[in-house]
């Protein structure tokens, strides 16, 4: 069991049959594999919370996960969120409430609070930034970020 | 102009592609064949190298090379010295640069060894562990004083001692102000080392294309352009047979300007070499010893007041850590002496720093690059008389500010930028009493903290100001061409990594040309669409590339009226631009879209006037003559917990004049961050080596940056004094936010617990380390 | 930071993964993976053979029997921190959940593997030790129950025998007049605690003391009970200054703490005073509700 | 890292001292020794296995360089360890008092770690290093008493 392993995986609806070594990150095998690239790593020892991707529905760090481990589950990157530039609202009010600089990370934060924002539709300023403590972000000190939350929370409502 | 977008707080252009993930990070770059580069790094601080055997893993499947300083031939020497020291009298520099991969001896943990290039990452670092290395351990040198010492260890021979610089700025006489002062505060403060920690690793990916002789490189560089002319050289190329792409860079703070890492002048070689793509990314464990790093600083610092607190004059000896090379010459250090004098009028200054090599990773700049720790020494010593004066700490700040009509204001030394530290332009005054009024000072000192102390809540303020010289030279470009689709396109060479200059260089021309800004599509960093500049920088983005993309506008409106204007039959100064059209002031009917007169511009057939430049498009360059001074007041209030030392920042207030604002959602936003980063380096961030160079805590479960539940929300004002030095009145923002963040964290913290004769000269300060500095405090006083 | 090569077996069944275990000695049980694999990416950690218990259904699932809660060795950290019965039978279990580390590690993580894992300066060790709760293990020829405080033997050593596998941890509920509290310093929210102190207290009808359990974590090898702070108040009115001198006993007597970058043992032993105050003074106070 | 203490060892000094320089006891005061020679009377190399907890199966090559060897009071090991997870190395010296029921094995060292094992192994590094001193010293003494036959101390 030391070669190659099949993994049946479905990404972002579209299912995938690929093999790989069993050591293959789940992070890498989206990346390289399926080629994509939004999923981003930043720390490669669960910190960082760049690399957070939904493993059927409840958020997971990719370079925490063997993609063996994903064999026969479902996954949702970032660039499943949006259907091309119509964007999620939690992407949208991201843009509104300018809460993204470089963006490296903001793809990790999106994936991490949408299951969160389901179970916690009316979230206070302090559980916002709780759920926001797996991932770290360099450039935005946080602040534009919690406003982005608290606007798509305020938003939900009347959708 | 009609439409106005100057000021406005415009959404960014750039956030789609980046929250859909089709933005193209540097690591995303995937070609068919390449391979993947890992690279073996010393364990050893400062060793003799006696034997590297590569041959175990040369033969290791899916190897395809194993290169060390052995096998790089004439291509291993060296790299160049960045930033040639200012023609200061007297100065002392002595440059050792790093190298591709160590040769003789290591100077740093993590310094390479021996480059692996396999079909996969994995690969190649399976092949790092059949490395055989033989290190002959020497004696780390790793504290300042000591590296200075006689017969201390020497990290490069050839000098005789670790003294990297010597530099001695005055400014008057201190010793003469000294002898009337009323009162000398004199300490000692200790500013540790902290990383950049971008959450974007760096990356160098590079193709070479043997039918176009044409060598691709994509780079995580805030610099493409320079890395292009400085790699072509080395790599036998013409610079036109180079390109440079600095893609979407996932946050930069300093180090990404840093040229020209081992990995950044191997990975292009090796490709050429190979004959196929090669892609190195750097991961997070050796993040933290191959991109260089800051701070650390030992300041021995002088301050001679007057009873009433004015400054007579300051005097600061200071030790700067430039670890194992110094290719950066001395902007960070000159820098902490530059910043170090603030918005005060000093009318004496006498100030020498000696920069010292030690066997750690390199020290460029950081977000700050020197300039916190100037104003921590500063900040502090005015702490310290306002307490020994019994003057209340703003009203000493007050008492000394440059006052606005003594502008501009010349410190008779030299900054960073060669020129001497002027500054330009400022109103002190209105910013420290627009931050006494914000955070409502006066208030909390006269009731609020008493009753807070009364209910048993140990809960203090911080205020301090700050300059920050920005918007140095030499100069940036841009062309802008207005194509037959009506699309404005614009390029500058400056690299961006997530500053939001796709939406203000955007905006600045969108005014310019009458168009709306999402219909100028800006590319950066690309030496193929434009090859002339220096890099981000210094908080230079937005004044100098900006200026340069309003000269282009500009040249490129004088087309557009003067080919428009026979077209409509009127002057052009009967002309206006506007809508994405160009008519007949007063009569709507008259018009030409600017597409249609691009096309009209470049025509197919026919005669021109002889001398005509076809098109509508123009390359403009700004440079100005100096650097410009930012300023600000940070206010912080935090609460601590005696028993367990734990401090919560409760409220953060800034007030920041960065002279025209062009978006304040980018602005704020730039604060902000530079906030989030300043709390890092006040109480989380903390490069941790021990006494024989090895770093302690080199991941992110030990190193602390600080997450969402750390960083308040900063209340923030602004003023806008236009800065003279450039046609727009802007002044840089990138690094504020982190300047003055821990001297107003230190004054916050004593403030909060005013009887325990607690008094914090270092940073940064864990809990730990300031519950030790509480128990030393109670002892003092329990002895006393 | 690349994982090294190993070789995988996912089993279906509670039996197969106890004879690849046999069957491979340097095997090693993947659980949710959030401790090993960081440790395999640092190749720190490079076990030949991984056998993922992912697909051992039978291991996940909260029950209750009467008055008992039994938590299968696979449920996840959220799992635990979002059940009624957890949060009804263990409430001492439930505060303390939301320590652990992120959303997204809680998310994979699983409470079987963070006891086997046996961090010194993990919470559910120390709540375990604080609850009394019985791990249940289990080896190709039998079952067997085991005390948390027989389980945790030292440094990440616990009572887990080559080829044993925990399978679920049972708690029995508190008598009345119980109270707990949960506390931990950490640098940053989510971070290895500097100290963390699992407190239970049951007064006797005459609000005396009648038991304590007091477990301390990331002060020693392993999780610590702390005996002499306990008997401090054994038989005691619990009243502000018997728990003052039960947290001096803690921070003092009961803890060896060693030294690292964030805490040196002075403030270790000071963090444990204080964390052992404040819960014990939480835990009475619910004692008395 | 400083390490140092006294230990209570069954016998004489001289008892003691021939078994200290025998190899295979020399690797039962170092937990995870699974090879250990005599190169020359003062210079031993082998081969260190240590895992605990996430650390599995670090290998390190071992060497002891004995030096100011004064039988039986005694002596200074120059050791270094090295391998894939970093170094350790250091001079550690002992000293062997002679007590009424036994001899007070007297130790300090001054140990360098570098590498891996210290930029990622901070957290646990003064517990570790505990632990392998008293599994050291306890197998030591087990082995002692083993081969001297002599009463539990």
């Amino acid at each position: 069991m030391n070669g190659q392993h099949t993994i049946r995986v479905t990404v972002n609806g579209i299912r995938y049959e690929r093999s790989a070594e069993p050591r293959l990150l789940l992070s890498d095998f989206l990346r390289q594999e399926l080629g994509l690239t939004g999923t981003h790593v930043g720390c490669e020892h669960g910190v960082c919370g760049a690399c957070t991707v939904l493993l059927d529905g409840s958020a997971v760090r990719s370079c925490l996960l063997f993609a063996v481990q994903a064999d026969g589950h479902a996954v949702t990157t970032v660039e499943g969120l949006s259907s091309g530039d119509q964007l999620h609202p939690l992407q949208q009010a991201f843009h509104e409430a300018h809460a993204l600089q470089c963006g490296f990370c903001t793809p990790g934060i999106l994936l991490s609070l949408i299951p969160w924002l389901e179970e916690h539709p009316n979230p206070d300023e302090t559980e916002i930034r709780a759920a926001l403590s797996g991932n770290l972000c360099r450039c935005t000190g946080y602040a534009n970020i919690v406003t982005a939350v608290q606007r798509f929370a305020a938003g939900a409502g009347s959708r | 102009m009609t439409s106005r977008y100057f000021g406005e707080r415009v959404l960014r252009l750039e956030d789609t592609r980046l929250l859909t993930g089709r933005a193209l990070f540097v690591d995303d770059v995937q070609l068919p064949g390449m391979l993947h580069v890992a690279f073996l790094r010393s364990d050893e601080a400062h060793a003799r190298i006696t034997s590297i055997d590569v041959t175990a893993a040369r033969t290791r499947p899916g190897v395809i090379a194993v290169y060390t300083a052995a096998d790089l031939g004439d291509y291993w020497r060296p790299g160049p010295l960045l930033v040639p020291p200012p023609p200061i009298q007297g100065l002392v520099f002595n440059t050792a640069t790093q190298v591709p991969l160590a040769k003789d001896k290591v100077r740093h943990a993590g310094e390479p060894l021996a480059m692996v290039v396999a079909e996969s990452r994995y690969v190649a670092e399976d092949a790092l562990e059949d490395i055989q290395v033989d290190l002959e351990p020497l004696p780390a040198v790793t504290e300042l004083e000591a590296a200075l010492a006689e017969g201390a260890p020497l990290v490069h021979e050839q000098f005789g001692s670790n003294l990297a610089a010597q530099v001695r700025q005055t400014k008057g006489d201190y010793a003469a102000a000294r002898a009337t002062a009323h009162t000398i505060i004199t300490r000692r403060f200790h500013y540790d080392r902290g990383a950049s920690a971008a959450i974007e690793n760096r990356a160098v990916a590079a193709q070479w294309d043997a039918r176009a002789e044409e060598l691709t490189i994509w780079d995580t560089t805030q610099a493409p352009i320079p890395i292009r002319n400085g790699l072509a050289p080395m790599l036998g190329l013409r610079e036109s047979q180079v390109r440079v792409i600095a893609p979407f860079i996932g946050g930069g703070f300093g180090p990404k300007i840093m040229m020209y890492y081992p990995e950044e002048v191997l990975v292009p070689w090796a490709a050429m070499r190979l004959q196929r793509p090669v892609k190195w990314t750097e991961d997070r464990r050796e993040n933290f010893y191959a991109t260089t790093q800051e701070r650390g600083q030992l300041h021995d610092a002088e301050l001679a007041v007057a009873k009433d607190g004015t400054i007579l004059g300051v005097r600061d000896r200071f030790l700067h850590d430039t670890g194992a090379y110094d290719p950066y010459g001395l902007t960070v250090p000159i820098n902490s002496q530059c910043t170090l004098l603030g918005p005060y009028v000093v009318p004496n200054y006498e100030s020498e720093f000696t920069a010292v090599f030690t066997t750690k990773p390199i020290v460029t700049p950081v977000r700050g690059a020197g300039r916190q720790h100037g104003v921590f020494v500063m900040e502090r010593l005015l702490d310290f008389a306002a307490r020994e004066l019994g003057i209340d700490r703003v009203e000493i700040r007050r008492r000394n500010l440059i006052p606005r009509d003594a502008f501009p204001y010349d410190h008779e030394i030299l900054f960073q930028d060669f020129r001497p530290l002027v500054y330009d332009s400022g109103d002190y005054q209105a910013a420290l009493d627009k931050a006494v009024e914000v955070s409502g000072y006066a208030r909390f000192v006269r009731e609020e903290q008493p009753r807070l102390r009364r209910e048993g809540k140990h809960i203090g303020l911080g205020v301090v100001s700050y300059i920050e010289g920005t918007g140095i030279g030499p100069y940036e470009g841009a062309r802008v061409t207005i194509e037959p689709s009506g699309t404005v396109r614009l390029a500058t060479g400056v690299g961006t990594q997530g500053q939001g200059h796709f939406t203000t260089f955007a905006q600045i021309v969108a005014d310019v040309l009458g168009v709306t800004p999402d219909a100028v599509q800006v590319t950066t960093g690309d030496t193929r669409e434009f090859s002339w500049g220096s890099g981000t920088f210094a908080s230079r983005g937005a004044v100098v590339a900006g200026s340069a993309c309003h000269a282009a506008a500009l040249k490129v409106r004088d087309r557009i009226l003067t080919v428009a204007a026979p077209l409509l039959g009127v002057p052009g100064d009967e002309l206006e631009i506007s809508g994405g059209q160009v008519r007949v002031r007063g009569a709507t009917d008259r018009a030409i879209g600017l597409g249609e007169l691009a096309r009209k511009a470049n025509p197919l057939r026919g005669a021109v006037t002889p001398g005509t430049e076809p098109g509508l498009e123009a390359t403009a360059y700004f440079g100005p003559d100096r650097g410009n001074t930012a300023n600000g007041v940070h206010a912080i209030f935090v609460e601590v917990d005696p028993e367990t030392a734990a401090v919560t920042i409760l409220r953060y207030v800034v007030v920041h004049d960065c002279g025209t604002v062009i978006n304040p959602l980018v602005v704020e936003a730039q604060v902000q961050g530079g906030v989030a980063h300043g709390i890092g380096n006040s109480f989380y961030e903390q490069l941790s080596f021990d006494e024989n160079g090895q770093l302690l805590n080199a991941s992110f479960m030990d190193y602390l940056l600080p997450t969402a539940l750390d960083v308040p929300t900063v209340e923030m004002a602004h003023l806008e004094t236009p800065s003279p030095l450039n046609p727009l009145g802007t002044k840089g923002v990138g690094e504020a936010g982190a300047i003055p963040t821990a001297a107003a964290f230190a004054q916050a913290i004593e403030d909060a617990l005013p009887d325990s004769g607690l008094e914090i000269t270092e940073m940064p300060l864990s809990p730990c380390r300031l519950y030790e500095l509480l128990v030393a405090a109670r002892e003092r006083r329990t002895d006393a | 930071m690349k994982p090294p090569v190993f070789a995988y077996h996912r089993p279906d069944t509670v039996e197969q993964a106890l004879a690849l275990l046999v069957e491979h000695e340097d095997a090693k049980p993947l659980a949710g993976g959030q401790s090993l694999i960081p440790a395999m990416n640092f190749r720190l950690a490079a076990p030949a053979v991984l056998v993922d218990l992912g697909a051992l259904e039978g291991l996940r699932g909260i029950s209750t029997q009467g008055n008992e809660l039994r938590i299968g060795a696979m449920t996840t950290h959220s799992s635990v921190e979002r059940s009624p019965e957890v949060a009804r039978v263990a409430p001492l279990l439930a505060e303390a959940m939301p320590h652990i580390a992120h959303p997204q590690i809680r998310n994979r993580g699983t409470l079987g593997g963070s006891l086997a894992h046996a961090d010194p300066a993990a919470e559910l060790p120390a709540v375990m030790l604080a609850l009394g709760a019985r791990l249940v293990l289990q080896s190709a020829q039998a079952e067997r129950r085991v005390a948390a405080r027989d389980f945790f033997t030292g440094l990440f050593a616990t009572a887990l025998a080559p080829g044993e596998l925990v399978t679920a941890i049972e708690i029995a509920a508190l008598p009345a007049h119980s109270g707990v509290a949960f506390e931990e310093f950490a640098r940053r929210h989510g971070d290895f605690a500097l100290v963390g102190v699992a407190a239970v207290v049951t007064l006797d009808e005459g609000g005396r003391c009648r038991e304590a359990r007091i477990a301390l974590l990331s002060v020693g090898e392993g999780p610590v009970l702390a005996e002499r702070a306990v008997a401090a108040l054994h038989d005691e009115q619990p009243n502000p200054e018997a728990i003052r001198a039960a947290a001096e006993a803690a921070g003092t007597d009961d803890i060896d703490p060693p030294a690292d970058l964030h805490a040196s043992a002075a403030y270790r032993r000071q963090l444990a005073r204080v964390l052992t105050r404040r819960a014990l003074s939480r835990a009475v106070d619910r004692a008395r509700a | 890292m400083i390490v140092e203490g006294n230990y209570l060892l069954p016998g004489s000094p001289d008892a003691i001292w021939d078994l200290l320089m025998d190899p295979a006891v020399l690797a039962k005061a170092m937990p995870g020794t699974r090879t250990l020679e005599r190169v020359e009377p003062d210079r031993y190399e082998g081969v260190m296995r240590v895992g605990i907890g996430p650390i599995t199966a670090a290998e390190f090559a071992l060497g002891i360089v004995l030096s100011d060897i004064q039988r039986p009071q005694r002596y200074a090991m120059q050791i270094d360890s090295k391998g894939r997870f970093g170094f350790t190395r250091g001079l550690a010296r002992v000293e062997l008092v002679p007590e009424a029921n036994g001899t007070v094995m007297r130790y300090s060292a001054d140990l360098q770690i570098g590498g891996k094992i210290a930029a990622l192994g901070q957290r646990l590094l003064e517990s570790v290093s505990k632990l392998l001193l008293r599994q050291g010293l306890e197998a030591l003494n087990q082995e002692l008493q083993t081969r001297l036959g002599g009463a539990p101390s």
